[in-house]
């Protein structure tokens, strides 16, 4: 699932101090799930504008609006009216929802409020952790299912590397986990670490030739 | 000119390496100083390449000097900077201008250097690396396509014989020891057994490959601390620290080199290894003391 | 067309004094929605309600705020007379102007009861109508363990006709502590052969449980008996499992009760002495026994309740000497007072030592050195037999019960850490009760009040065969539902669970049985998909709304 | 603009207390405006910008005491909220309006007095 954070609020009053009427506009799918921009976020965040401009003797109207994606042009067809009402609109979707968005209301700027982090899981309620890089070309049949790209802070196939700290540890961080330490006690679990012992030639990093384009075979 | 270092690899029982690291800018004069200072006291000058990813003074370019100057360089070439195209151009300009000593490393990441937000390339890992520089010794690119003019490079890696857990670490080694390499300089090594271990573990891999023992001398307690917390692969044992500790004030360096020789020696009585590879860091001056204390001049 | 408020105002019968009234009806008269104001002084009585109910009818009013007393207070009278006067009873409202403003502040507090009211009428103007509905209810009960409690628990359930299920560990009834027998006079024989005896009681030895799943009412329970399995359904579950025992002898490991006999020389657990003293067999009698107690724990009630139980009946059975080291004797419960007394009298001799004793093996006797407070001497004592103070842990399966069941448990283990809401028997997830000694209580005197206050509990629950709810009161909505769990992981009753709502998609449904309405999860879901009547979003800001600066 | 003080009172603890309080007739502050919840638990952040919004001077949540809720969680979570709403009004420099959390049993009315002192007080010298 896309995982994203809300923008700092500095970084939000300075996108939208030149505007006086602005609709702020969540996401009900993937945003919602990691509360970062669902409803409920978007109450908030138009409550906090309110406040602060109220703070700085000065007034704010928002629009608040939550469509189920922000990346299926059909729901956010719904919010024309009230874009037409505004003159900014900030979305709390990823960049998908966002760009769909300025791309349906070009005349109008489309200021995003969260940013995307990763695609990820949850490690327990409310914290969420990095498990997939989309790098287009999976390797986790090889790895026991721990994906080294996005989990080894230097995306190394062939093994750690020589910083792994006392423990298992990353070399850049004493709490994440050495992805090729999960990996390697995840073999042995299973009996498989001949898959470890294996060279991994250099990756195909063009797998997926930016922007990616997926066709579905023609229903 | 030295003999060139895969003819010292072969004859000399004890192989003495250090480093040259190159300063933060255009001026070369200081490096110079260190290498007329090492070249003829040890058999080969590793030049780090973008250290703990610091920007500096390209590593080619000092290996080029330690050949005017008369030495024997190592040319040490990192994952990190360059993608698969600029390694094999950077090996063929070494290669013809006589640096023919290679250390393959993956590179420390960008988040303990000093240019935190740069983007970090990692094209390659250390054993495709190997690999990669065996292809072109071979005459071909990576790409297959024949080379006007090919290389012939000796070939070394890195290893973490105090890694914990051991076991992943040492089934990276076997795949650089299957890739061929012709001399291992492991990183920093303070507790003997760890290093007996990991001989041993190699002696029945691979019996020709030359194991040099990294020597990172320790210059007081709080260095130690600061070293076992921020910089990666150095675990100094706690009776190390607690002797540092007990120097008294001001002569925490002297200390340190009195701790390295010690460990030198005993390396070569016991011949645990092939040989040593001192890193002072930003001390490269110190280093005759401490070949001098450990009887190596 | 606007739905018609009646406000009915109550000054208490002049309780309610520093408010004027009749500006408080001027103004409320014009808010918006209010189609009806009285002021009356007697609400609550029979006469105020009755007046109620028929102005509700001739004005058919369609929400009704009461602006007197506490909701605390009245508020279940009230739902009651819009029930009578055919309104549903949770489109209601009150105003608290008299213990938060009357007689919270002095001087005229006009203005704030107004602001109260309005408060009120806000709330109720959105409130929408929750049915009650009687939904039926597993009547039978599941008791986990074969101890004392169990039993006991068992047959008084069948008493008041509720069939249950006995299951127990190990492969026979009665493991409880003989020791206190013949405190308590009980006889473990004949309860055991009334439980046969009794075809309410369904008894499974040697038998687990391997999962639970469900709620109050409907808990499918899949059991584990001889290698296979059996699935069965249950209304409420009771834990019983006790506590087991570990020899607290600071000189040794910490041995279990069990497997201390055999290290050659005598320490035993009290329930080794008891059985002992009933061997008539016994080659030889022991000449000297020691005792010990409140060293390693405080809470030492139970451990010397069967010491002087036990040292009384060797010295009446056995004349032999008997001596006690204590740290000091705590004979709080019922009896207790008499009995220690009662040892005193026949000689039996208690030495208080600060520091516990120190144990060891002297040519085949125990050797018990300690240092006695009252003759500031050193004692040394050799004996035949020792028994050991024991330090009381949570039974063996403990942890996997409570992962089965999802409960927590104490710092010790034990499960209900004394949370006030739910002592003594209660847990966090309703038709789940502990008693005994898996809660840590190992006084027998109280577990036979637990019992009946559980028995008490799960006959109003289950005897009638269907549970009066309200339907739907804290609902989450299938279409706006993102099924993205927080609400199942955050629920403390685990009254949330993932369903498949008609063959689409899975999302969260909340039980109207086991939910508490407590309504945390209506506050954290993310896609704003769970509403909680009476305590909606709206119904909050509207109240919030009504709240001018002054 | 002396505004009012919202509290958000929990029906097992803070909302008898208060009552209590009013039994009792222990006075406070007039300007106090009570919201039954049935838990700590139940009020959410926006509630409580929404009171900001609305003029509110300051804000109370009242819960049980610790490890006495009647839903076990409802308290701590509302201390993460309120803890999470002061930083979320000191995001928009609106830090001159608390937002307090207190625990209390419903039979402890003065700590219910007690509480909405302390905050009046807080507001007098934040100068509100």
């Amino acid at each position: 699932m896309i995982i994203a954070e809300r923008k700092p609020m500095e970084e939000i009053k300075q996108l939208i101090a030149p505007y006086k009427k602005v609709l702020v506009a969540g996401c009900g799918t993937c945003v919602t799930v990691c509360w970062a921009g669902g409803e409920k976020e978007v109450a908030i965040l138009a409550s906090q504008l309110k406040l602060a401009r109220s703070a700085e003797g000065d007034k704010i109207v928002t629009l608040e609006a939550t469509v189920d994606r922000q990346c299926e042009k059909e729901m956010v067809e719904e919010l024309k009216d009230k874009v037409a009402e505004v003159e900014a609109v900030l979305s709390l979707a990823c960049g998908a929802g966002v760009q769909t968005m300025a791309e349906l209301f070009e005349d109008k700027p489309v200021l995003p409020a969260v940013n995307t982090t990763f695609i990820g899981m949850p490690e327990k309620e409310g914290l969420w952790v990095e498990m997939c890089g989309a790098c287009g070309d999976c390797f986790l049949d090889r790895t026991g299912g721990i994906c080294p790209i996005v989990r080894c802070a230097k995306g190394l196939l062939n093994g750690p590397c020589g910083g792994t700290r006392k423990g298992g540890k990353c070399e850049i961080d004493p709490e994440k986990d050495c992805a090729w330490v999960l990996i390697y006690r995840r073999l042995e679990k299973q009996g498989r670490l001949d898959l470890m012992r294996e060279y991994y030639s250099p990756r195909n990093f063009r797998a997926v030739k930016r922007p990616g384009k997926v066709q579905a075979a023609k229903a | 000119m030295a003999t060139p270092f895969r003819e010292i690899l072969k004859t000399k029982d004890f192989v003495v390496t250090a480093e040259a690291g190159p300063g933060k800018g255009s001026n070369v004069s200081k490096a110079i100083e260190h290498i007329e200072l090492l070249k003829d006291k040890v058999d080969g000058l590793n030049v780090t390449d973008n250290q703990s990813s610091v920007m500096r003074y390209p590593s080619l370019g000092i290996c080029l000097l330690i050949k005017e100057h008369g030495g024997e360089p190592v040319f040490q070439v990192t994952c990190r900077d360059r993608n698969r195209l600029a390694i094999q151009a950077d090996l063929l300009f070494a290669y013809s201008r006589g640096v023919s000593n290679i250390l393959c490393l993956t590179g420390d990441s960008i988040d303990v250097g000093d240019h935190k937000e740069a983007k970090q390339v990692f094209d390659l890992d250390s054993v495709q690396l190997i690999h990669l520089v065996h292809t072109l010794n071979s005459g071909k690119d990576m790409a297959g396509n024949e080379l006007d003019g090919g290389i012939d490079f000796c070939i070394g890696t890195t290893a973490t014989p105090s890694a914990d857990p051991l076991e992943p670490q040492l089934i990276k080694v076997e795949k650089k020891l299957k890739a061929g390499v012709s001399f291992i300089q492991t990183q920093a090594v303070y507790e003997l057994d760890e290093l007996k271990r990991f001989t041993e573990f190699v002696r029945n891999t691979d019996e020709k490959v030359k194991i040099l023992a990294g020597v990172v001398p320790v210059i007081g307690a709080k260095m130690a601390a600061y070293m076992n917390e921020n910089v990666p692969g150095i675990f100094v044992p706690q009776h190390l620290i607690d002797e540092l500790a007990q120097a008294p004030k001001g002569t925490g360096v002297s200390k340190g080199i009195e701790i390295a020789a010690r460990v030198i020696k005993q390396i070569k009585e016991e011949k645990v290894c092939d040989g040593v590879h001192i890193m002072f860091i930003g001390r490269e001056e110190r280093v005759p003391e401490i070949l001098e204390a450990a009887g190596l001049l | 067309m606007e739905t018609k408020i009646g406000v009915f105002l109550c000054n208490c019968g002049g309780a309610i004094n520093n408010i004027d009234f009749d500006a408080v009806v001027k103004k409320v008269a014009k808010f918006p929605g209010v189609t009806y104001v009285n002021l009356s002084s007697n609400l609550c009585l029979k006469e105020g309600r009755e007046k109620m109910i028929s102005c509700i009818r001739e004005e058919n009013i369609e929400r009704v705020v009461v602006a007197a007393c506490s909701p605390e207070f009245q508020e279940h009278i009230f739902r009651e007379v819009l029930e009578k006067a055919g309104l549903n009873g949770h489109l209601f409202s009150m105003a608290n102007i008299r213990e938060q403003c009357s007689w919270a502040h002095d001087g005229d507090v006009t203005m704030k009861a107004v602001e109260l009211v309005k408060m009120a009428v806000n709330k109720v103007r959105l409130l929408q109508p929750v049915e009650k509905k009687e939904l039926p209810v597993n009547r039978e009960v599941l008791v986990l363990g074969g101890g004392f409690s169990a039993i006991n628990t068992a047959l008084q359930l069948s008493r008041v006709g509720l069939r249950t299920t006995l299951l127990e560990k190990e492969a026979a009834l009665g493991t409880g502590p003989e020791e206190l027998e013949s405190f308590y006079g009980f006889d473990t024989g004949s309860m055991i052969s009334a439980v046969e005896g009794d075809e309410n009681i369904e008894v499974l030895t040697s038998a687990q449980m391997m999962a639970v799943e469900g709620k109050i009412g409907d808990f499918s329970v899949r059991i584990k008996k001889e290698g296979e399995e059996i699935s069965r359904k249950y209304g409420a579950i009771v834990l019983a499992t006790g506590y087991q025992t570990a020899l607290a002898l600071d000189s040794e490991p910490k041995l279990r009760a069990k497997d201390v006999a055999i290290s050659g020389i005598n320490i035993v657990s009290q329930e080794q002495f008891c059985r002992m003293l009933r061997n008539s067999s016994l080659e030889t009698e022991p000449k000297t026994i020691g005792f010990m107690f409140d060293f390693s724990d405080e809470n030492s009630r139970f451990t010397t309740l069967a010491t002087l139980n036990n040292a009384l009946e060797a010295k009446k059975k056995w004349g032999s000497e008997i001596y006690v080291f204590y740290k000091s004797v705590k004979v709080d419960s019922e009896g207790m007072e008499k009995l220690y007394q009662e040892a005193r009298d026949c000689g039996v001799v208690f030495l208080k030592s600060e520091a516990p004793p120190r144990i060891t093996a002297e040519n085949g006797r125990v050797k018990i050195e300690a240092k006695d407070v009252f003759l500031g001497e050193d004692i040394i004592l050799a004996c035949d037999v020792l028994v050991a103070e024991e330090l009381y842990l949570p039974a063996e399966g403990a942890e996997n019960l409570s992962s089965l069941l999802s409960i927590r448990r104490d710092s010790r283990g034990f499960f209900q850490d004394e949370n006030v809401h739910l002592y003594p028997v209660g847990s966090e997830k309703k038709g789940i009760f502990f008693i005994g000694g898996c809660r840590g209580d190992l006084d027998l005197g109280r577990v036979l009040a637990d019992i009946s206050s559980v028995v008490m509990k799960v006959h109003e629950l289950l005897s009638s065969g269907k549970i009066l709810v309200a339907v739907e009161r804290v609902k989450a909505d299938p279409q706006k539902c993102v099924a993205c769990l927080t609400c199942i992981r955050v629920c403390p009753h685990g009254a949330i669970q993932l369903v498949r709502v008609d063959g689409s998609k899975e999302v969260a449904e909340i039980s109207d049985l086991a939910c508490d309405a407590c309504g945390i999860c209506a506050a954290i879901c993310p896609a704003k998909a769970i509403e909680f009547q009476g305590y909606r979003d709206e119904e909050i800001l509207a109240q919030i709304e009504a709240i001018q600066e002054l | 603009m002396n505004g009012c003080i919202v509290a958000f009172c929990c029906e097992h603890s803070a909302y008898p207390a208060a009552d209590l309080a009013g039994k009792l007739r222990l006075h406070y502050p007039e300007n106090l405006r009570v919201i039954r919840v049935p838990c700590a638990g139940r009020v959410d952040v926006i509630h409580i910008l929404k009171a900001f919004e609305n003029g509110a001077a300051a804000v109370l949540v009242l819960g049980c005491e610790d490890g006495a809720c009647h839903h076990i969680t409802g308290n701590t979570r509302a201390k993460e909220r309120v803890k999470y709403c002061n930083m979320l009004l000191k995001e928009v420099k609106v830090d001159g309006r608390p937002v307090a959390m207190f625990n209390l049993s419903p039979n402890a009315p003065h700590k219910f007095v007690r509480a909405v002192n302390e905050i009046t007080k807080i507001i007098k010298e934040s100068g509100r």
